[in-house]
């Protein structure tokens, strides 16, 4: 019988997964951001998961709201890239680094 | 509105808010536009208000109690029991008065000045009192911790905006210097929150704690206190912070923000930690007689006129820090109380002077532009009024008899010498020491033949400046011929505060 | 059993497609994985019964955020070549992340949960259970000022969005109004003060 | 009583902050006329106090004016306690200090400071009196020291000399230390009684002696005598006693008037009068009176010696002061108070005339002030000559004049002060007082020929000027040669040993010298037939007179020869035994460089540089190496983040 802790494994690799990706994804800003999406639905996927297993509707609520602020933040983040990109011309992350002490 | 049931919170807002308004009204243009003159009136009025209020205070204060006055309590952070609690004693209601004393005469002093951005500049001494006023009166650990820390910010600005070429260094020293210390005292007020379940002064005074905590407590309180003072070895801030800061903020320095430390002494070290403090007294009294001494020798061969006065603070500082923990060392805890009250008048002595000394820098200074000693020579043949000032001053700084700077020191020789012959012998060095470096100082600047050209052309006293000067002498006059109105504001005070001070807290663990 | 089989099948295929996007070359191809991983998603979702959070994903993820992705992805000029490659010498440390993060998480899962939830599967719902319904039910009262909130925030990303991406283009013409209100006389009219010159009266004859 | 005693303290005050204060406003007239009104009123008042208390037999009065502070039960209070030892100083004070504001006038009377001069000489009029008046410690020694601050002023009065005020910042710190024991002494007194009323701790004054404190570990001393030596440090630093005696030479850097007036009549007898205020203390320890004679007696004969090199006519006069004082406090060390208190009087008259008399040739001269470049002066100067006359009689103790009668009871009273033993300290006193008679007249002597006699060796453009000075001048000269000649005739008798101080001063019967003086005493005549047939004294000052006259007049060449023969004693002369040497290169110098060394080393190298900046520079580098860690990418951080996490993780489930 498939339960809870299938689900659960599948969003830890699922989470695992994204993790890899944003390390080995460093040139290019686009696929972080694709990345974060995916880690975002390993964590939909616990929700919904421990929504079930415990019959309270508030987890699936969760789902709805960090879908919502997904997309808010997708659509900054998007926008964010193209400012960067329109001013230097790359989306290369090494070369975002102003941070640096 | 009940003025004597809400005065110390007006003496604290009334500022802290008429700033505010000075810096919103003012705009960021140098001193010559019509805007800056009508906020130095505005800043200069509401300093006056505050001083006049705070008269009040005085006038309606009973001497005959030692229980807190103008208690005004209300909660602020009901979770951690935080709240808003104020009130003054004979201790604090002295440099309270000082405070709305200083500041007026400050603001006058820098009158014109400060030529960029003076709305602002007036508007940090305003919040800057509201603040000091607040330190003096709260009543509550956190309020207390709060206040304490805001009132480095105004300071920091005055120092780093309007402040000499190294202003810098000077800010960044003193702001680290004051923070470090203070931070550990936080610490202090939460592990008493912790044993109490409030921040309350008095529920920390009645806590029993044992040794081991009174003396952990009393050093995080001494880092905090020390540096205030400050006392040797942590004082190389201020002669450093002195040097760079204009004139008024040397002077509310000087005059005030020194007390700070002293303050925190008798207020929370004393009574809340006996045990502690009579653990460390030996220490405390051999630090303060190093700072009478020893200071004393450095500050004779000081170049820079607002080091050696900066200095010298630290020498009369010295007197304050030893008057309060004589207690233990004297037979039967005779001449402590003389020694508290010494220490008491010497703050308030040392404010008046000091700022007297700074603000006959200022005068210099804004003149000639140098602080330097060899810069100056023959002053008194170019402006005799000024040199009539700074001689009394010195001579008040020197701890003349008649002069408020008399007062205190005399109090506490004859505390220490009940103590232990050596201590007074000490301490009384400092009539050599302190007439030695001052007075080297006015034979350079003040008499001689005209040094230079500088000094040739300077001219004497402008009217505000006379007057500046004129009331600082008249108050050091006032308080050396008779300081009995003073002593009395403070003895009930001084004598229930060493009650507690000589029961230990042992006694009931 | 059936159930079991259309799990793993999905659950395999996602993982694929994320595996996909992580290393696919191209943006547009990464961003083709990720719908399809969101496909996935959505399948198994509807598997324990959470419709409605399955349909909102595909109509708004896939519908929406994915497209606005590639037209991102299309819209800029990215040079493939430059992005994609260089992984390589990162990929064991995130591999060796990766692995570690999964055996611990299914270390925890599997061997440290609670006796009575690794048991068995979901308890089936009762009859006349909408899932729509019910989480209608509980988002329109208990957190209404969250919702609220929630569409502030989208909002402010439409806002954010639109300021972030908006330029000025040098020919453009348009009005400043605060510069308008601002005007003051002595800006715009200039006074100049001049010797009076009179008619050179000596050349006449 | 009470509103004239307010009246004789607060005129000069009041007078002195008018003319300080609107000085420009009430002019040169104004000054001088409001300022010598309120100092003669004062002396008025005071002559009048003084009969009531002695020829009206008046009580001695006690009562304190306000309450200063009070703290811990220490009353500290201001008040004036006025029985005839202070009316007597308040009549010597206020009538030397109204001559000096006569005299004044016509000494300053080109000067720019003119009403400074009258200002700060009202306001140390109004010092000594709060000083004499005083009934507590307190306000003595605010007396103490604001005299001090006067003289500070008033020395270094023409404050663009650089001597000048070099020798007012020497006397304000040598005072200093003098007022740094003083101090300490009033903190033993208040540790003793926690009183600082005289009248409070004088009747408790047997319980002080019998206490003892322990300075020196395991080394327990008499209560009394440390609080007697330290009080006697004051004492020291204001009569200028060696030690610290090294200021009142250099002072006369400042104007004559003041000379006269605070540097011989009267802020240096400060410490003399306040030796027989504290006689009730004092009497309770012989130690510390051992202590006061010895001091008192290498003063009156070694500074006397070095009157005989000076070539200044005021240095001449202020060694002699020095001298002078050493006797006083002689007397004091064989608690003969009352001879201290007579030769004080009587010193303060003529030693203020001689200095009117010097300032009055330093006009003439003008402002010349070597006697090797006078001589002759007495034909020009009439007056001035007689009343010098007079002045140098009287300090020699020539049988008749006022010095005669103090100094010979004085010398008598030594003699008689067996109570002291046999042994070094009796004899060195004796032999000290009575050698510094023939020290004495040499440079008395010496200075009056030099100055007054002989051949006139000033250039010829000040010859030409000479000539007699002012009436303001002589009027204060003739004024004061009239007590100097012939006060100590009438005075003798009641003060010595008539009981004249009454209470004021105590003496324990076995001290009390002079009362055994007194009994053979009968009558001013028979004193001076006994001296001039008995003492030697007398002999010895005719003597130094004599010699005086066979060197400087006679054979002029003579004392050149000898300087350079004895090059070594002259030199340790001249140097004036090397005390200023020791002190400026010594411990000002030293002083210096040990504030230059905890500056430089402790404060700047050490606290600065090594704990402070040295903390700071070594976080610095610490920062400097974990800056490196933090790369600016974002991934970076995101990576430690997810690897701490699955360490921690790691931790949690493995550990």
């Amino acid at each position: 019988m498939i339960g809870l802790q299938h689900y659960l494994t599948l969003s830890a690799i699922l989470f695992s997964l994204s993790i890899a990706g944003i390390f080995v994804n460093r040139r290019n800003l686009i696929l972080l951001l694709m990345c974060i999406e995916l880690m975002l639905l390993a964590v939909n996927f616990n929700f919904i998961a421990f929504s079930r297993s415990l019959g309270d509707e508030t987890g699936q609520v969760f789902v709805f709201f960090i879908l919502t602020v997904a997309a808010a933040e997708a659509a900054i983040g998007l926008a964010i890239l193209v400012v960067v990109f329109r001013n230097r011309r790359s989306i290369n992350v090494q070369e975002l680094d102003t941070m640096k002490g | 509105m009940d003025l004597t049931t809400n005065m110390l919170s007006v003496l604290i807002w009334l500022p802290i808010f008429g700033g505010i308004a000075v810096v919103l009204l003012g705009d960021g243009r140098d001193a010559s536009s019509g805007r800056a003159v009508q906020m130095r009136w505005l800043a200069l009025g509401i300093s006056l208000l505050t001083f006049i209020m705070s008269t009040g205070l005085y006038y309606s204060f009973d001497t005959s109690t030692a229980a807190m006055q103008f208690v005004e309590r209300a909660p602020w952070i009901s979770a951690f029991n935080v709240e808003y609690y104020l009130g003054v004693d004979g201790i604090s209601a002295p440099l309270i008065l000082l405070t709305t004393f200083i500041t007026p005469l400050v603001i006058i002093s820098s009158w014109d000045t400060i030529k960029s951005r003076p709305a602002q500049y007036f508007a940090a001494f305003l919040i800057l009192e509201g603040l000091m006023i607040g330190v003096f009166s709260a009543l509550d650990g956190v309020l207390f911790y709060v206040l304490w820390e805001a009132m480095l910010v105004p300071m920091f600005l005055i120092i780093g905006i309007w402040g000499g070429e190294r202003r810098i260094y000077a800010t960044l020293k003193f702001f680290l210097y004051t923070f470090l210390g203070s931070v550990l005292m936080l610490v202090a007020f939460i592990y008493l929150y912790n044993k109490t379940g409030n921040f309350n002064f008095f529920s920390f005074m009645d806590v029993q704690l044992s040794l081991k905590e009174q003396q952990l407590i009393f050093i995080a309180f001494l880092l905090a206190f020390a540096v205030k003072v400050p006392m040797w070895p942590v004082h190389t801030w201020l002669p450093d912070a002195h040097v760079e800061a204009p004139t008024g903020g040397s002077v509310v320095l000087a005059a005030i923000m020194l007390k700070m430390g002293g303050y925190g002494f008798v207020r929370l070290s004393l009574p809340m930690l006996p045990d502690g403090s009579e653990y460390f007294s030996g220490m405390m009294i051999a630090l303060s007689l190093i700072a009478v001494v020893y200071i004393g020798f450095v500050a004779l061969m000081q170049k820079d006129m607002k080091k050696l006065i900066a200095y010298s603070s630290i020498a009369h500082m010295g007197f304050v820090t030893l008057g309060f923990f004589l207690l233990w060392s004297t037979a039967g805890g005779s001449g402590a109380e003389l020694g508290m009250t010494g220490g008491m008048v010497q703050m308030i002595s040392h404010g008046l002077v000091s700022g007297a000394m700074f603000l006959c820098v200022g005068v210099l200074y804004d003149r000639v532009h140098s602080r330097q000693i060899a810069d100056y020579g023959g002053v008194a043949n170019t402006m005799p009024k000024f040199a009539a000032f700074m001689v009394l001053f010195a001579l008040a700084n020197a701890g003349l008899p008649g002069t408020s700077g008399f007062v205190g020191e005399f109090m506490v020789i004859i505390a220490s010498f009940k103590a232990n012959f050596w201590f007074a012998f000490l301490a009384a060095s400092t009539l050599i020491l302190g007439a030695a470096y001052t007075l080297w100082m006015v034979k350079r600047v003040i008499y001689g033949e005209v040094a230079n050209k500088n000094v040739a052309n300077l001219l004497d006293l402008e009217r505000r400046e006379f007057v500046v000067l004129g009331i600082l002498a008249l108050a050091v006059l006032l308080v050396g011929l008779w300081p009995a109105p003073l002593v009395d504001m403070m003895s009930v005070t001084v004598q229930e505060l060493l009650k507690h001070v000589s029961q230990s807290k042992l006694a009931g663990l | 059993m059936f159930h079991t089989i259309l799990f793993y099948f999905f659950a395999i295929v996602l993982i694929g497609a994320a595996i996909g996007v992580i290393f696919a070359r191209n943006p547009v191809h990464a961003v083709m994985f990720l719908v399809l991983a969101f496909f996935q998603s959505a399948v198994l979702w509807l598997l324990i019964e959470a419709e409605f959070l399955a349909i909102v994903l595909v109509l708004v993820y896939v519908g929406a955020v994915m497209v606005l992705f590639l037209f991102v992805v299309m819209m800029l000029d990215i040079n493939v070549e430059e992005v994609s490659g260089g992984y390589t010498r990162y990929l064991p440390l995130g591999v060796l992340v990766a692995v570690l993060m999964v055996t611990e998480l299914a270390q925890i899962i599997w061997l440290r949960s609670t006796p009575g939830i690794s048991a068995a599967g979901f308890a089936s719902t009762p009859d006349g259970y909408s899932n729509t319904k019910a989480l209608g039910a509980v988002l329109y009262t208990e957190h209404v000022y969250a919702f609220e909130i929630a569409a502030v925030i989208l909002l402010l990303a439409i806002v954010a969005a639109i300021t972030l991406t908006m330029r000025k283009r040098p020919g453009l013409k348009q009005q400043d109004i605060a510069a308008q209100v601002a005007v003051r006389a002595a800006d715009r009219i200039r006074i100049v003060k001049m010797d009076a010159v009179k008619p050179d009266t000596g050349s006449e004859p | 009583m009470h509103g004239i005693h307010l009246t004789i303290v607060l005129a000069p005050l009041a007078a002195a902050i008018v003319a300080g204060l609107f000085g420009r406003q009430i002019g040169r007239a104004g000054a001088h006329w409001i300022t010598n009104l309120a100092v003669g009123s004062s002396f008025v008042l005071s002559a009048m106090v003084l009969k009531h208390l002695y020829l009206d037999g008046g009580q001695a009065e006690n009562y304190s004016l306000y309450t200063w502070a009070v703290s811990e039960g220490l009353r500290m209070e201001v008040g004036f306690l006025v029985d005839r030892l202070t009316a007597l100083m308040m009549v010597v004070v206020t009538f030397v200090s109204w001559m000096v504001h006569i005299y004044t006038i016509g000494y300053m009377h080109d000067d720019p400071g003119y009403q400074r001069f009258f200002s700060y000489i009202s306001l140390f009029t109004f010092a000594m009196l709060m000083l004499v008046m005083s009934n507590n410690f307190l306000q003595l020694f605010f007396g103490w020291e604001a005299v001090g601050v006067v003289s500070y002023l008033l020395i270094g009065f023409w404050f663009k000399r650089e001597t000048a005020i070099f020798a007012n910042l020497k006397a304000f710190l040598v005072n200093r230390v003098g007022d740094f024991g003083f101090i300490l002494g009033i903190a033993g007194v208040v540790m003793f009684t926690n009183s600082l009323d005289y009248a409070t701790v004088f009747a408790s004054a047997g319980s002080i002696a019998a206490q003892s404190v322990e300075v020196l570990p395991g080394i327990p001393w008499n209560a009394m005598t440390l609080i007697c030596i330290l009080l006697f440090i004051g004492a020291m630093g204001k009569s200028a006693q060696a030690p610290l005696h090294v200021w009142l030479p250099d002072s006369m850097e400042g104007p004559t008037p003041i000379s006269a007036l605070i540097h011989a009549a009267t802020m240096v007898t400060a410490g003399i009068f306040m030796v027989a205020r504290m006689s009730p203390l004092f009497e309770l320890s012989e130690t510390a009176l051992a202590v006061v004679l010895t001091i008192g007696a290498i003063t009156a004969f070694f500074m006397g010696l070095l009157g005989i090199v000076q070539n200044d006519i005021k240095r001449v006069i202020a060694y002699s002061t020095l001298s002078q004082l050493g006797y006083m406090t002689v007397a004091l060390g064989v608690s003969a108070y009352s001879a201290a208190i007579f030769h004080l009087m009587t010193h303060a008259f003529f030693k203020a005339l001689l200095f009117l008399g010097a300032g009055s040739v330093i006009i003439a001269m003008h402002h010349e002030q070597d006697i090797r470049k006078m001589g002759g002066l007495r034909k020009y100067m009439p007056i001035t000559y007689w009343t010098a006359v007079i002045g140098t009689l009287a300090l020699i103790g020539f049988p008749g004049t006022s010095g005669f009668f103090s100094k010979d009871a004085l010398i008598e009273a030594v003699r008689e002060s067996h109570w002291h033993g046999q042994g070094a300290v009796y004899w060195i006193a004796y032999l000290s007082v009575v050698l510094g008679v023939f020290v004495t007249a040499l440079y008395s002597f010496r200075m009056f020929f030099l100055v007054f006699h002989g051949e006139e060796r000033m250039d010829k453009e000040t010859k030409s000027h000479l000539h007699e000075s002012p009436w303001v001048v002589t009027v204060p000269l003739i004024l004061l040669a009239i007590p100097s000649a012939i006060i100590g005739w009438f005075t003798i008798e009641p003060v010595l040993f008539g009981g004249f101080f009454g209470e004021a001063i105590r003496v324990t019967s076995e001290h009390d010298v002079l009362a055994r003086i007194g009994e053979t005493f009968h009558g001013s005549w028979e004193f001076i037939v006994h001296a001039v047939t008995a003492g030697p004294a007398v002999y010895l000052a005719l003597a130094g007179a004599l010699t005086a006259w066979f060197l400087f007049l006679k054979r002029p060449d003579l004392p050149e020869k000898w300087a350079e023969k004895f090059s070594g004693v002259y030199n340790l002369l001249d140097r004036k035994y090397y005390f200023d040497d020791l002190y400026i290169k010594g411990f000002a110098a030293g002083g210096r460089r040990l504030g230059l060394f905890l500056w430089k080393s402790g404060d700047e190298l050490v606290i600065d540089g090594m704990m402070v900046n040295g903390t700071a520079r070594s976080i610095g580098r610490f920062a400097s190496v974990l800056r490196r860690v933090q790369t600016g990418y974002l991934y970076h951080y995101a990576f430690a983040m997810f690897f701490g996490l699955t360490l921690i993780l790691a931790w949690l489930l493995w550990a």
